[in-house]
């Protein structure tokens, strides 16, 4: 099979993997007890503003009218208006899902960074002290929850060394909104990002450590290492240009499912560090009823992590030129 | 340098006695410190588990003591906070309940969570790994399809969903952690299978018209199973860990003290910073626990395969 | 005119039970352009030997003594930057088993030959590289363009010509070819020999052929060291050792493989396994699995013995070289032995040991 | 101290793990024989009095009254009832027990925003037989003819002192009917930092969450106060549902005609003066004042008045809130109201409540539209401008300098925390200088050691309850409300679990609201002996194992 048949093969495949998912997203959000006019009942919301309301949002109609609807909404790209804010959806989720992007995707290129770096060396020094040592601090890291790494971090760099804000994303006051960089570029934003980001490397950090080392430690028995050696090449060259490059490849795949728990994962980080993140506002908008907005920050989620599967699918047979398009 | 392997063969024909079998399991455990001490906490958690809270069997009129000096659940035993003292060795929560006690009898729900989950997880994972890698075609495709759907969904937000639908209960959650973390053990077994089947035991079991079934449970599953012991310990350590991030987002059973719910709690009650006795013991006994299941799978994937490369 | 010039060497493995003596003070020397083969089982040392030249061991491995001189200097002596910089590649490639191997899979072999040019020749443009390359494979009879290609795109045969290309592209003074056809088929390996010995000729480099099978150094060597147990039981030009060898190993390794010239020749192998390594003690190593093991034999490390003309032999019995190699034409005299030592055979079977072949 | 309090064992944390385990867990002294008591019930006994199916908000939710519920449930089973406890989180409770009523009984809290200090709210909507549909305030689904006849006099009595007898003797009724134990007043310490803000105002019912707070706090470093709450607020457009936290920060960008003050009555705010009412208590006349400017610099006029009580006339969502309103005119500065019978909280319920709004910029909104509308500026005549907003993130505010009232922070900041724990987090790293929400103990003492934070203190209209549905069996018996009554610590919850905040109530009005609050109800302490009295009285009867039947005579 060609690459262009993969490819089209693979598109067809996620576009059934779309549609299920966003069906099963509908099916379990309408068996969710309770409206979205549950919290505004005990402020004063009487029965007869209730049932309008209701009728307004479209719920009483019948499941596939709703079903039916919600796709074709879907399908023009529009994640409707949120029950409760009364805005698009899309006007309140876009800077959220920015702002766990770019928290989450910090955490994760750290871990990949330190993780590969790390795995890398550990397999070339294989049998050291420093790959035992490594293996069971990579362990350790891997066993401590997300929120467990930021309670600790939070009572370290917050409350006992003060080196560090406790929470948010910015210091609070300055000009809002703003471009990306100014967003995302400041001093003030890196402080912040800081610790919720690290909480979350050092939670992802073991994957790509320990399956780095793996790989490389199969890597390293291969001919055409001795080879380069042997070709006089340094060490650090045969290292990275070489064994870690060839290593890194089954991570391309387990990347895009490291995504995934990051996104879930996000949740916990941004309650811990109260971060005006999507996890929290998914949260949120699960515990109000609000459909639309919950439905769509978990469909955002799941996007990610679908996308990722698939642009990991295609880099692979970018990265490694013997892979068969099967 | 090349290694020596032992090339998987039919192992269908070695059933010896299970004692023998474990012995024999147990073997591969020498000369590893990490896997000894993992499996010396691991047994350490089952027996706490285990004999946490009183029994009483009724028709005997008899009373088995528990190792948790307290009821976990029992308010004022002590002051608000105390630090540890003789009476309370891990201290008090600010309702006056026993730190210690709450520990021990949230190792029991640990270890239910973490086995019941991992095992119906694997359980699944292995029989869709198989059946989808020994059909192939059509099934093949669908089932890689709905794995493919399971990996897009986030877990976190997946079972906070689930938990607001069905009530926040240990056997929903438990539900929840099942139905996401059987997708890795089903792609692994899949690949695996893919391999199996080409090999010639299979193909002679159906040469003599052995039934699908047969050659399915029989012949590859026997294989396969080091690899779903492995993908079990994961397991373990993913479900013990979910169950904590759950709980700590105030969605565990309310009615099952577990580690994660007490530092949910030492979390609302805004305590973590003055009551160190309340909010480490059972951050680390997370840690520990999962850490000795981890250091029990590096030792069953030598065993299994050192090149085996998994998540 | 000796180009390399090795005494004394023991490279040693550390192993759980003691040091594995891979290679035990073994001798040898190369002259510049010759073409010298190291004959012998898998796990006898040859391999080793061969890598000690270029220091290129793994970590568990050690040359404990003994010294190796190449064109005037000394490369145990060498810091790894120099021995990388002055002797690998430069001045000593190899060509491994299996080409396919020997290229990183994820680039094109292409790059791979500009990366170690480069890397060599300080001066060199990348463009400059690539046209040798090209060149390079021109002369192997590979179409130039193909340097493109990644290493799995290659079939075997080509494959190992590439490999020929990169490790002559420095014009090293040294090749070590490590059962370099092997993993090809029989009228490949030919072409592939020929194709070695021509470049070898027209660059005037010294080689080392690695191999256990006799018939491809009587085609190619100007000498053949017989390499058992870590040590050179016998050395002489590739006409002695193929008509008149007087180590019985030698006599058993001629028996095992066809004779070019002797058609209805029987194939005989030599029954037993390589001895293990670890601290071997005293007594020729060979003894376990020889027809013609004596008491002294058993008792006694043999000397290297000159016959002559560069031909030596470590063992007791070399002088009644006639009786032993009419004895060792019968296939009886191997298959009816009794393995191991008269009075105490050993029971326990010796533990394989892993070398790096 | 907690050394006073009895000890308890806890039926359900144990009765779960077994649960599960599917072994027998001994439940020590947990049994719920009455064989230490005095109380003999009927002498033949009938069948079991059904299970009673208690919700409860999670710890999550509300810790403190998950807490109690846990107590509660004890207590019940010890009297002899089996009890299913339900935790739920706030949407779901609220769901599941005021619109779909599928409950027993509900232990949930009814805020006491300052317009409640006006005795209807708690008065009628919650306690009249017309309120008990899905939805309705009179959640228990209470019905009693005269209790129903006093609710609707007070309305009509615009005399206060007789509208205040008429309320004292409805709070007897109800006292003596107990359709919902009412078990405490949650007032509270809202902490902040002293070295920070100065001149705090917390008021009855709001703490610091309140508009006189929000304008009197001083900042002394810089010219920012700081204000963080544990969750977002959804809309500042005062035409949209709007839950407690929205209308804190739109009743400082929008204004009233009168606001309700510290005191709990209404004072003139945009009003010159109190309303001139008419002898028949239905027409209202009132003068604004002449110096009031919108934000964007227009002139706030008689017109945007009228304007405002049509728009609001005509709004979907909070038509009925102006139904009672017949006709309006105006006369140079002057609206006159008439109503369309008497309805004695006119001035607080809905004088008080309607925001102004500025008609050149709501003039063509379409009332459907109204709750969609987007102002991008939010322009009101409050005494706070808006500024800049991004959710969960922060709502910039800044003084409006043209107000009448002008406040003394320059700038309003509020910053919405995941949860109370973390915002006093923030408060003690100095990156807030007040939290609107009542911490832990735990975190109150800590605040308190700390130099340069403080408490405000604050006492409650609102109240803690827990609801029976009278719709279901047994809970349609007073003797059972009145036993299940007996049996919630109202004392252990504000004292222990709440560690002092708040005070214990008896009634539907609380006794910081003090003219209207009826000190003299029956009332209900945690009792057991009482409660199975109670229940004998009523005719029930225990079996061996301590469970309550149904006597044969009933």
């Amino acid at each position: 099979m060609g690459l262009r048949a993969y490819v089209v093969r693979r598109v067809l495949q996620l576009i059934v993997t779309f549609w299920a998912f966003f069906t099963i997203l509908f099916v379990l959000f309408r068996m969710m007890p309770g409206d979205p006019t549950s919290m505004f009942i005990m402020d004063g919301m009487t029965p007869e503003q209730r049932e309008q309301r209701i009728a307004e949002l479209g719920l009483n109609e019948p499941l596939h009218v709703q079903y039916v609807e919600y796709a074709r909404q879907l399908l023009r790209g529009d994640f409707g208006q949120s029950f409760i804010y009364r805005d698009p959806v899309i006007d309140i989720i876009a800077v959220r899902f920015m702002n766990t992007i770019v928290l989450m995707g910090t955490a994760l290129l750290f871990a990949y960074l330190i993780g590969i770096t790390f795995g890398a060396i550990m397999g070339w020094w294989r049998d050291s002290r420093f790959e035992r040592g490594g293996i069971i601090v990579t362990l350790v890291a891997r066993s401590s929850p997300e929120f467990w790494v930021g309670i600790v971090l939070l009572s370290v760099f917050v409350f006992w060394l003060g080196w560090f804000p406790s929470s948010g994303m910015r210091t609070t006051g300055g000009e809002l909104g703003g471009n990306f960089a100014a967003r995302y570029g400041s001093v003030d934003f890196l402080r912040h990002l800081f610790l919720p980001a690290l909480t979350g490397a050092i939670a992802y950090l073991a994957t790509p450590t320990l399956l780095m080392r793996s790989t490389m430690l199969d890597v390293l028995n291969a001919d055409f290492i001795e080879i380069k050696k042997a070709e006089g090449l340094p060490e650090r060259t045969v290292l990275f240009k070489h064994a870690a490059r060839n290593s890194v490849l089954p991570l391309v795949t387990v990347m895009a499912i490291a995504t995934g728990s990051a996104m879930g994962g996000s949740v916990v980080i941004e309650t811990v560090f109260n971060w005006p993140g999507m996890g929290r506002e998914m949260v949120n908008a699960v515990n109000n009823n609000d459909y639309p907005l919950a439905m769509a920050a978990f469909f955002l989620m799941g996007s990610v992590v679908i996308i990722m599967n698939f642009v990991a699918d295609l880099a692979y047979v970018y990265l490694d030129p013997r892979v068969e398009y099967e | 340098m090349s290694t020596e392997r032992t090339s998987p063969t039919d192992r269908t024909e070695t059933d010896g006695g299970t004692l023998e079998f474990i012995r024999s399991k147990l073997e591969i455990f020498e000369g590893d410190r990490l896997g000894q001490i993992g499996l010396g906490i691991l047994c350490s958690f089952i027996l706490i588990g285990i004999f946490a809270r009183p029994y009483t069997i009724d028709f005997l009129n008899l009373t088995i003591p528990g190792l948790a000096p307290h009821d976990p659940a029992e308010r004022a035993v002590g002051g608000r906070l105390e630090s540890p003292s003789g009476a309370h060795p891990l201290g008090t929560t600010h309702m006056g309940r026993d730190v210690l006690s709450q520990l021990i009898a949230g190792t029991r729900v640990t270890l239910i969570v973490g086995s019941l989950a991992a095992f119906m997880a694997v359980f699944i994972g292995t029989n869709v790994g198989l059946i989808s890698a020994y059909f192939g075609g059509w099934v093949d495709d669908v089932l890689m399809r709905i794995t493919d759907i399971v990996y897009g969904v986030p877990f976190l937000p997946f079972a906070i969903v689930l938990v607001a639908i069905l009530g926040s209960s240990i056997v929903n959650i438990i539900v929840a952690i099942v139905l996401i973390l059987w997708r890795s053990t089903a792609r692994v077994i899949r690949a695996q299978v893919l391999s199996h089947k080409q090999r010639p035991y299979v193909e002679s079991a159906q040469a003599i018209g052995a039934s699908h079934t047969r050659i399915m449970y029989r012949h590859i599953l026997p294989n396969v199973l080091p690899l779903t012991f492995l993908y079990a310990a994961f397991a373990v350590a993913w479900a013990v860990i979910a169950e904590a991030s759950l709980s700590f987002l105030g969605f565990g059973d309310p009615n099952m003290l577990s580690w994660g719910e007490m530092i949910y709690n030492v979390y609302t009650a805004n305590a973590i910073r003055e009551a160190w006795w309340w909010v480490f013991p059972p951050g680390i006994c997370i840690m520990l626990f999962v850490m000795s299941v981890f250091f029990i799978g590096r030792t069953l994937e030598k065993e299994v395969n050192p090149e085996l490369q998994h998540q | 005119m000796t180009l390399l010039d090795i005494n004394g060497l023991k490279t040693y493995y550390r192993a759980d039970n003691g040091w594995v003596r891979a290679t035990d003070d073994v001798s040898l020397s190369i002259d510049r352009g010759e073409t010298v083969g190291l004959v012998g089982e898998s796990g006898s040392g040859k391999t080793t030997l061969a890598k000690s030249i270029i220091r290129l061991l793994s970590d568990n491995a050690e040359i404990v003594d003994g010294s190796i001189n190449f064109d005037g200097t000394e490369v145990t002596e060498l810091s790894d930057k120099e021995l990388r910089k002055q002797i690998r590649w430069s001045e000593i490639s190899m060509i491994p088993q299996n080409a396919m191997n020997g290229f990183d899979p994820v680039y094109t072999v292409g790059q791979q030959i500009v990366q170690v040019i480069r890397h060599h020749e300080d001066g060199t443009s990348k463009k400059e590289a690539r046209e040798r390359a090209r060149s390079l494979f021109d002369e192997l009879g590979i179409e130039p363009d193909r340097v493109d290609d990644y290493p799995h795109q290659f079939s075997g045969g080509m494959a190992q010509r590439a490999m020929i290309a990169l490790a002559l592209a420095l014009s090293p003074s040294l090749v070590l070819a490590d059962e370099p056809t092997t993993a090809l088929d029989v009228v490949i390996q030919d072409r592939i020999l020929d194709t070695i010995k021509e470049m070898q000729e027209e660059l005037n480099s010294a080689m080392i052929m690695i191999t256990h099978d006799m018939s491809v150094v009587s085609e190619t060597c100007d000498r053949i060291a017989v390499v058992y147990g870590g040590r050179i039981v016998e050395i002489a030009d590739t006409e002695t050792i193929i008509t008149n060898p007087r180590h019985p190993y030698t006599l058993g390794l001629r028996n095992a493989f066809p004779d070019i010239n002797d058609d209805d020749q029987e194939l005989i192998s030599i029954p037993g396994t390589p001895p293990e390594l670890v601290d071997p003690g005293e007594g020729c190593r060979f003894a376990p699995r020889c027809p013609f093991a004596e008491q002294e034999c058993w008792e006694e490390t043999p000397e290297a013995e000159s016959y002559g003309d560069g031909h030596a032999v470590e063992c007791h019995r070399a002088d009644e070289i006639d009786h032993l190699q009419e004895e060792a034409g019968k296939k009886e005299t191997w298959t009816e032995q009794d393995l191991g030592r008269p009075e105490d055979s050993q029971s326990d079977q010796p533990e394989e040991v892993m070398l790096d072949d | 101290m907690p050394d006073d309090i009895t000890t308890r064992r806890s039926v359900l944390k144990g009765a779960g793990v077994a649960g599960v385990t599917g072994l027998t867990v001994s439940l020590a002294g947990c049994t719920g024989d009455g064989d230490d008591s005095d109380v003999e019930g009927a002498d033949e006994i009938a069948d079991e009095v059904p299970e009673i199916h208690l919700v409860a908000p999670t710890a999550g939710t509300n810790p403190f009254r998950n807490e109690l519920a846990s107590i509660v449930a004890e207590n019940w089973e010890e009297i002899g009832f089996d009890v299913d406890l339900e935790e739920l989180q706030f949407g779901a409770h609220v769901d599941q027990v005021v619109v779909q009523q599928d409950y027993d009984a509900s232990l949930l809290g009814w805020g006491g925003t300052p317009e409640r200090i006006d005795p209807h709210t708690f008065i009628y909507d919650m306690h009249h037989s017309d309120n008990t549909q899905e939805g309705g305030r009179n959640t228990p689904g209470y019905a009693n003819d005269e209790y129903d006849e006093l609710a609707e006099l007070q309305v009509t009595q615009v005399d206060e002192d007789e509208r205040q007898q008429t309320v004292y003797e409805a709070q007897e009724i109800i006292a003596e009917d107990q359709p919902r134990t009412y078990i405490a007043n949650e007032g509270g310490y809202h902490p902040y930092a002293s070295a920070r803000v100065t001149d705090v105002d917390p008021t009855l019912g709001e703490g610091l969450n309140s508009f006189w707070n929000m304008t009197s706090a001083t900042p002394t470093d810089d010219d920012t106060v700081r204000f963080g709450y544990p969750s977002e607020i959804i809309s500042l457009n005062p035409m949209q549902d709007l839950a407690t936290p929205d209308r804190q920060f739109v009743r400082l960008i929008y204004d009233q005609l009168y606001r309700i003050g510290p005191d709990g009555f209404p004072q003139p705010w945009l009003a010159t003066d109190d309303p001139e009412i008419e002898d028949d208590g239905m027409t209202y006349t009132v003068e604004i004042r002449d110096d009031l400017t919108f934000h964007d610099g227009e002139d706030l006029t008689i017109d945007d008045v009228e304007f405002t009580y049509n728009l609001y006339a005509d709004s979907p969502t909070y038509s009925g809130l102006v139904e009672i309103i017949d006709e309006i005119d105006t006369s140079g500065n002057e609206i006159t109201f008439h109503l369309e019978e008497q309805y004695a909280p006119f001035t607080a319920n809905v004088l008080g409540q309607v925001y102004i709004f500025p008609e050149h910029i709501w003039g063509d909104v379409g009332p459907d539209e109204l709750a969609d509308f987007e102002d991008e500026n939010w322009v009101g005549s409050g005494p706070f401008q808006f500024r800049d907003w991004e959710r969960q993130a922060e709502l910039q505010l800044e003084a409006f300098d043209d107000h009448f009232e002008t406040p003394n922070a320059d700038n309003f900041i509020r910053i919405p925390g995941a949860d109370t724990a973390q915002l006093v987090n923030d408060l003690e790293a100095g990156q807030i200088d007040m939290v609107g929400a009542v911490p832990q103990p735990t975190a109150v003492d800590r605040v308190r050691d700390d130099d340069d934070l403080d408490l405000a203190e604050f006492e409650a209209i609102g109240y803690a309850m827990i609801e029976y549905n009278m719709r279901n069996e047994p809970l349609d018996d007073r003797h059972i409300r009145r036993a299940l009554s007996y049996g919630v610590p109202k004392e252990e919850y504000v004292e222990f679990i709440r560690d002092g905040m708040g005070t214990v109530t008896h009634t539907t009005i609380s006794e910081h609201n003090e003219f209207w609050h009826n000190p003299d109800v029956e009332e209900f302490y945690e009792d057991l002996e009482a409660a199975r009295q109670e229940l004998a009285d009523g005719g029930y009867g225990w079996d061996g194992d301590g469970r309550l039947h149904y006597g044969a005579d009933q």
